[in-house]
């Protein structure tokens, strides 16, 4: 409401300092044959009515400011503080239709809705013009009454859209918050394996393998290997072991197997080698390096 | 670390409203506080803002810390475009989607009286806040429109109960003359203080 | 209203670095404080946020607010991304490696018949299921790859002997029949004890 009553002011405004020239050109552009504004009653009208006097320039705008016929209707209803529920139809219609003959007086073009509503406001009067039978159902049979329904809908609906532009919004009222997050850091998060599909996987490999080569896969027993890769690992951090820290006490005989069967494959594979400083001296452990490969 | 703490960091590194569900799934599982802590987390943490520029809001995915709109004089200056100004055509159709939902963009022009503008569909799509959420079966099938989470996110409304209650047919109104448009005002007014 | 609050409300609004002359065209010009003011301003947020989940941060192009490290554990869920399959050449190379280890790229691939992608090999040892545990003594020093205890754990394993047998596999190697050592198993019942 408060935007369309501005609105209205302004054009006001624009109205007074404009009359003169604005009126007169208007007359010229039109020609000889001034066009009555409007028909009342099948009376030419050729003078508006002076509360609906707006120049034309401004009329254009004044316009725009309107959603459609209802939004126009309203407008001439609520500004006369009119019951839309009782529309004195006649002479809503007059000033409605003037509104649209200025229009195209002025070749502007308007929107069928409007001309559409015209109709529909003509004949609504045409009706109200006949006698009507006083019966209990005369509210009903009221020509007005689903002019009246769609007019009370729209206006709810004008209504809300104005509440919800008061309603705090984000980015005109309130902001959204959020802060750099460069310093976190992104755990990385891996898919799941299940183990049988890594046997699975395997068993594929041995399959094609047995297929397509004649490569063939030695079987050794895993703790052997897996005792292979730990003291390599170990050696990768200490350069020189001792023989004997090799094995683990507790892990009893069967350890101390496994251990030397994985120092006597990695000689054989020349990954380590076994030294001796001295005779009789400590045994040692080290890794093959490149430069102490032959 | 402060279960409080940790959600004002997510809620500030996410830069949107997260939800319970978001909230608990911050936590590995042997570690995840109740539904009951986090709230009482929330709530500690909505009571920790009173004096800072920040408030705790529930919208309707989840919960956010968004800048008071009593600091919007300034904040606003960032943002070069004036965005937030729409015609009054894109709040009416709005507001019908809104109101009405699902509804059709026929019965969107039966109310208002004049054609929908396709360029106000479209925005309303391009901004996340209408969606199609299905076809009415009647010849042509149209497009039913209801509006989306993001719609109630940016208005700052939890679900659509929290619209202004749609106002009864205004004559009525006036012989009653109870201007049942107060409370809703008087509730915006509160949360821009 | 303070302008600490005020910078503070910019920052977290902005969601990115602001410089200086931007803080100060936050505020019209009849009140727009001096350059000084701001700077002290921007030390008590500072100052403020000693106990808040985010810390001031100068950077090249200005001032923002980040989250702190520390909360990581949990703010990083949001960004974490669904991980998705691994590929049947990632989880033959694994098998390989596990049972045949240590083992080399080209050993590896002798036995799949095919060329062993680098990205396989980075992403087993960025997992940290594999490691090179030497080089072997050839033209060209190959690493020599075998599995970790990460490995182990993961597939809850306490040592290479409780992967369990292929019986297709120890079939093929019936011939050759070298008995399974037994010692790790107790080795393992050790440890658990």
């Amino acid at each position: 409401m408060t935007d369309l009553a501005e609105c209205e002011n302004s054009v006001v405004a624009g109205a007074e300092r404009e009359t003169q020239q604005g009126g007169s050109q208007a007359v010229g552009a039109e020609g000889v044959t001034i066009a009555p504004v409007a028909l009342v009653n099948g009376t030419p009208l050729t003078e508006l009515p002076e509360d609906l006097y707006i120049p034309p320039d401004a009329l254009e705008v004044f316009l725009e400011t309107f959603e459609g016929p209802l939004d126009l209707l309203l407008y001439l209803i609520r500004r006369q503080n009119l019951s839309i529920v009782d529309i004195p139809i006649a002479d809503i219609t007059r000033q409605y239709i003037a509104y649209i003959e200025m229009m195209s007086e002025l070749r502007i073009e308007l929107a069928a809705e409007y001309l559409l509503m015209a109709a529909i406001l003509a004949e609504i009067k045409s009706r109200m013009l006949l006698p009507r039978p006083a019966s209990p159902e005369q509210q009903e049979d009221d020509p007005r009454a689903e002019l009246v329904r769609r007019l009370q809908e729209y206006e709810r609906y004008k209504h809300a859209a104005q509440r919800l532009d008061v309603l705090p919004r984000c980015e005109r009222d309130v902001f959204e918050t959020s802060a750099d997050t460069s310093a976190i850091q992104v755990r990385k998060v891996y898919p799941e394996v299940d183990l049988k599909e890594v046997l699975l996987a395997f068993q594929d490999v041995l399959r094609r393998a047995e297929r397509l080569t004649h490569h063939r896969i030695q079987r050794e027993p895993l703790s052997v290997r897996e005792r292979m890769s730990s003291i390599l690992a170990r050696l990768r951090t200490q350069l020189l072991v001792p023989f004997p820290a090799l094995f683990e006490r507790k892990e009893g005989r069967h350890g101390a197997v496994v251990s030397l069967l994985a120092i006597l494959e990695l000689g054989k594979e020349r990954l380590i080698e076994i030294i001796q400083d001295e005779p009789l001296g400590e045994l040692l452990v080290r890794p093959l390096m490149a430069s102490g490969a032959d | 670390m402060e279960l409080k703490s940790i959600i004002e960091a997510a809620l500030l590194a996410a830069g949107r409203p997260l939800s319970l569900a978001e909230l608990e799934n911050l936590f590995a599982e042997h570690e995840r506080p109740e539904p009951a802590e986090i709230q009482a987390a929330l709530a500690d943490l909505a009571a920790d803002c009173r004096d800072r520029p920040v408030e705790l809001k529930q919208v309707a995915s989840g919960y956010r810390l968004q800048v008071r709109a009593a600091f919007s004089p300034w904040v606003s200056r960032l943002f070069e475009e004036r965005p937030g100004r729409y015609s009054r055509a894109f709040l009416e159709t709005l507001a019908i989607i809104a109101y009405r939902q699902p509804v059709t963009r026929g019965e969107i022009e039966d109310i208002r009286g004049v054609a929908v503008s396709s360029s106000i569909v479209r925005t309303l799509q391009e901004r996340g806040w209408i969606q199609v959420v299905g076809h009415k079966e009647v010849p042509g099938r149209p497009a039913l429109l209801a509006t989306t989470k993001q719609f109630l996110d940016y208005f700052n409304l939890r679900s659509l109960d929290e619209l202004p209650p749609l106002q009864e047919f205004l004559d009525d109104l006036a012989l009653e003359s109870a201007p049942k448009a107060q409370p809703m005002i008087e509730n915006a007014d509160h949360e821009s203080t």
